[in-house]
């Protein structure tokens, strides 16, 4: 865990409004594995107020990415910066995948932009395991496969791929894997890990979640991030500390 | 070349420095250890801790707001007894004065944690958290209640020697008088200030946006008026003052001693920049070289009203 | 297709939009009226008139902080006489409703006022400012006073038919009581909330940066403050309430009546954007046409608390 | 009086810290008088929260230029602005100079950034009326020149030109232009304008002050800017609406 004033090197715009960067830090891109996340200080100006958290997205040598759209002032603030500038940049934080257990088959799912930190995860996994990616969208533009392979798409309107939810998609495409010694791994908006966490417990798959929540400090110093914890009712868990990746059976959604 | 004296006394209380991590802000020091050198400070403030260990609120809990953020953490703690077996010896180990704040939902309770807190050596002060706007009972109430915050100083007085911080609450119309109470009752300082109570709606679904409803404004959007509350305590009662609220930086800092205050403490900052108490330290030994002031304890209460 | 009706009540007072200006942050409508077009918005509320002139406190009178400002402006204004003569003609030309806001330093001057202004049939109401924290009689000692906020309440109720709003003080531990009491004593409506005290010291020179040394806390960084005194009002009191408190846009606007406002004022805004409250009557009217609500009051207290 | 959205065309600076903007809006070059001001604001986020005054230092056709230095957290976030971007400029706004009177030569003088309306008053006056500048600094690089005429520099630490200040300096080439009829213009810090009212009643010499005070509106309607009349005991000016540009002898300093 570290704070570091981090360049940014190249700005991507991979749709309207959705934008990749790579930026330099070998003290991050180094150590930091799938599913961790950094949180970035915008402004010196304490405008926005606080750090906004975001996954990493990949890693390329001593660069990391991070892939965000705009929301609020801080992402629209960040939307504006530009390559040659810094970003302060804290982490890597919280725990990330688990995706070196027994299993052969990798199901990525992703919700919008929860797909985020999967292009790190797939690399991670490429050649090793196998991947299915399914990932949807309310419409065409909120779907990205920056960095995803063998992929499945759907959208709530049916502009691309499927029409219907991902969960929808994933038990159509559900058949052809169903053999296989699987994994899930989901991030995006919480009715879709809902869904996701329903969906392996009835089939049985391991799966692991990437949560989000509103974080004040993004390192366990505030208590802001709490999230109740299957095993012990009298218990939260912290977003980002015990997450942003948990085990589908720890968490209640 | 003389060295600036950075170290301050709290009635009893001897800090090397002025500076202390606020309670909350910092849970038990552990986190953010890995980014400062916790003996550097002058003392850090634990989580308010309570007899039994609290889950606390439901989220959503933190909200960020113009210059400020909102919370309704709702005294997440782990208990007395946990802290004393689990957290006391990291921070022991830090060589950090600990001052443990306390919060009850009963005058009893109050009383039993200090009695059970009183053997640990570690623990160099109390702050009594009289004044947490996000728990039901106790908090709040106790905190804008004159005769209440009194008896809970007096019975805490009677079972420790340890030094006695009452943080006092500023939803209040006359903080001064709180502070009046506590001294009278036997407290050595007072901490000025908790956060202010606040809210916010969802204009989408109309529902409060912390599922608490109600929380506690901190950051720099209240640094005017913590300044405001220090001021008028230090016109009013002489009691050490310990200056909180949106203090980002060594000017703040230095502006609350002005106003009042004989030590400061960082609340909200520490999220955004958890290496500020070390700048802001730097800071203020910059600010003492630079303007000759040998004994940084001298700025307390020093503004010139002509 | 149906219009939107934008128009509100509180009490007897009709308002064709729920938008108006906050007493002292647009002096008697003449210079904003270069910018806007009066006879749009709801009311104008004039600046807080006394019985004779006052010059108001010395300079240094305003300072930007985090998300606010302080002022401490001292209630500087022409007296009542002066008011009748030369402003009020001007606004009734605007064709807008004048809602004229009174300070007074004793509770006979409060009475004479409202005894002389009653009789022009330009003002559509009276706010009662009992909670300027810029004077050092009356003023704040008025609006942190329950007993006396009810007596005012009751001695101005008894000399005037017009509509009467108590504009309460934000400084207090219990601010529904105090609407209770005004409710009690015949008040039309409260507005919440005036100013919060504050204050800021020049690190350099160690004075206070306003002459006054206090002064009243603005903008953005009161508003979750102003939000949570509001829904304390609405939950407790059955009142009409003008919500005020660093609205700077229409979300602000919708925020402040789903807590609980009947209405709203706009202060700070309009020094940073003139036109402020013609973007939010647009903004209004686009979000009740947008999410098919017909009547804008029946967003008042709409909040969903589950 | 208007709220327009102006382009910069160009930025020049002049020294280190030192900016000079060159605006468009015929709304305002077209309007604007010496001595006038405008309020820009800043940022759309509200940060700062309120506009920040600034004199119109110069116009050509549709321009109008300003010239800052950098003091706080506004005059920083306007130095990082870029040609192309636009401000949001209220203005022309308060009383400027009343430069057709009776006289024969301006005595205009300027302690630091208290030169930046001169460059407009110099060029209403330049064939018309006879011109001495006089202009303090510190030190050598808070003089600007720009935009002025018939220059007479002092620096407190003697770096360039009389070293003194430029009350001394005035008295000191005061007898080359004693003779003939007078007006003086200044602006700069309080304590010299202080020096150049007393300089102008010892002398018996039309003056006008430009003065400053801490705005929040700059257009009349929160009294925060009040400067004592000397004619009304009981009166405050003000200083956005009845000046900044006052007689000498309406004012007390
Ligand atoms: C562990 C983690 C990883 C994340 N990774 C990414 C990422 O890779 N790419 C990306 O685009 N976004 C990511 N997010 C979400 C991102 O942090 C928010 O979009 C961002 O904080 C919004 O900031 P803002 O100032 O633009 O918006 P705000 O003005 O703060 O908020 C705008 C809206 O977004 C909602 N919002 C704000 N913060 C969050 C949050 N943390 N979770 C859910 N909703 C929120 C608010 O309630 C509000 O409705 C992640 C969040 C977490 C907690
Ligand atoms: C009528 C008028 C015309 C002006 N013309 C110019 C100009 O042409 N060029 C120029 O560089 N500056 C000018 N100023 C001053 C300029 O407005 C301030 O420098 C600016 O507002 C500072 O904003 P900031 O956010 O950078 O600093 P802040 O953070 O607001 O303040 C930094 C420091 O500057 C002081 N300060 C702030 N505002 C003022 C003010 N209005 N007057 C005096 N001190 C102030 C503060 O007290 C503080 O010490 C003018 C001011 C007025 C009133
Ligand atoms: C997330 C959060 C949790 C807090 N928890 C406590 C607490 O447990 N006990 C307490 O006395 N104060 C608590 N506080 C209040 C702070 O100690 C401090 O008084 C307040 O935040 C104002 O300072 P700041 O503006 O520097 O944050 C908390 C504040 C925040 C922001
Ligand atoms: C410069 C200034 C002057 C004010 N003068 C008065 C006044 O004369 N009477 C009054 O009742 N309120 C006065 N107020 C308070 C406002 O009406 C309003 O209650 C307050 O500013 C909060 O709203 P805002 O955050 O939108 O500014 C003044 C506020 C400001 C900023
Ligand atoms: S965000 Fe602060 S503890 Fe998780
Ligand atoms: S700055 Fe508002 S009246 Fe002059």
């Amino acid at each position: 865990m570290t704070i570091t004033q981090a360049q940014i090197e190249e700005i991507i715009e991979l749709e309207y409004n959705i934008h990749l960067f790579k930026v330099k830090s070998p003290d991050i891109a180094n150590f930091i594995n799938p599913g961790e996340f950094l949180n970035i200080r915008i402004s010196e100006l304490f405008v926005p107020l606080l750090r906004r958290p975001f996954s990493v997205c990949d890693v390329e040598g001593d660069f990391f990415f991070v892939m965000f759209n705009t929301m609020g002032t801080g992402t629209k603030l960040m939307a504006l910066k530009k390559p040659g500038e810094f970003l302060d940049v804290m982490g890597p934080l919280g725990k990330g995948f688990k995706y070196k257990d027994d299993f052969d088959r990798a199901v990525i799912i992703g919700g919008g932009l929860g797909v985020a930190p999967f292009p790190f995860l797939t690399k991670k996994l490429k050649g090793i395991k196998e991947i299915s990616t399914f990932i949807g969208g309310r419409t065409k533009s909120d779907v990205i496969t920056y960095g995803l392979e063998n992929i499945f798409i759907s959208t709530d309107d049916g502009s691309y791929g499927f029409k219907g939810n991902v969960i929808q998609l994933l038990e159509k495409d559900f058949g052809k894997i169903q053999n296989e010694k699987l994994k899930i791994f989901a991030c995006g908006p919480t009715p879709m890990l809902i869904g996701v966490k329903e969906f392996a417990e009835k089939n049985n798959i391991g799966c692991e979640l990437s949560t989000e929540c509103v974080m004040a400090c993004g390192f366990g110093i505030c208590q802001g991030c709490p999230i109740q914890s299957t095993k012990d009712e009298d218990k939260y868990l912290l977003v980002c500390k015990d997450g942003p990746v948990f085990n589908s059976e720890d968490v209640v959604l | 070349m003389n060295k600036e004296d950075l170290s301050v006394n709290i009635g009893s209380l001897k800090l090397r420095n002025p500076i202390m991590l606020a309670s909350g802000t910092v849970g038990y020091g552990s986190e953010i250890s890995e980014f400062i050198d916790l003996k550097k400070i002058g003392a850090i403030v634990t989580k308010s801790i309570s007899l039994k260990p609290r889950k606390g609120n439901k989220p959503q809990r933190v909200l960020e707001t113009s210059a400020g953020m909102l919370n309704a953490i709702g005294l997440t703690n782990v208990g007395v007894e946990k802290f004393i077996a689990e957290k006391i010896p990291f921070l022991k180990k830090q060589d950090v004065p600990i001052i443990c704040n306390i919060a009850a939902s009963t005058l009893e309770e109050y009383v039993e944690c200090v009695k059970i807190l009183n053997y640990e050596d570690g623990i160099h002060a109390f702050e009594i958290n009289v004044s947490c706007p996000n728990v039901k009972e106790g908090g709040l109430q106790f905190g804008n209640n004159e005769k209440m915050v009194g008896k809970i100083t007096k019975e805490i007085r009677s079972c420790t020697n340890k030094p006695i911080i009452i943080k006092l609450s500023p939803n209040v119309a006359n903080i001064s008088e709180f502070a009046e109470t506590a001294k009278k009752e036997g407290a050595d300082a007072v901490s000025a200030i908790n956060t202010l109570i606040g809210t916010s709606f969802n204009i989408k679904n109309r529902k409060p946006k912390l599922k608490n409803i109600i929380g506690g404004l901190s950051g720099p959007a209240i640094k005017p008026i913590a300044l405001a509350k220090i001021f008028e305590i230090h016109q009013k009662v002489k009691i050490p003052i310990i200056g909180i609220g949106g203090i980002m930086n060594w000017q703040d800092a230095v502006e609350f001693m002005i106003a009042g205050a004989s030590a400061i403490q960082l609340g909200t900052v520490n999220f955004i920049d958890p290496t500020a108490a070390i700048k802001i330290l730097n800071g203020l030994t910059e600010y003492c070289k630079g303007n000759k002031i040998q004994k940084i304890s001298s700025l307390t209460g020093s503004y010139q009203l002509d």
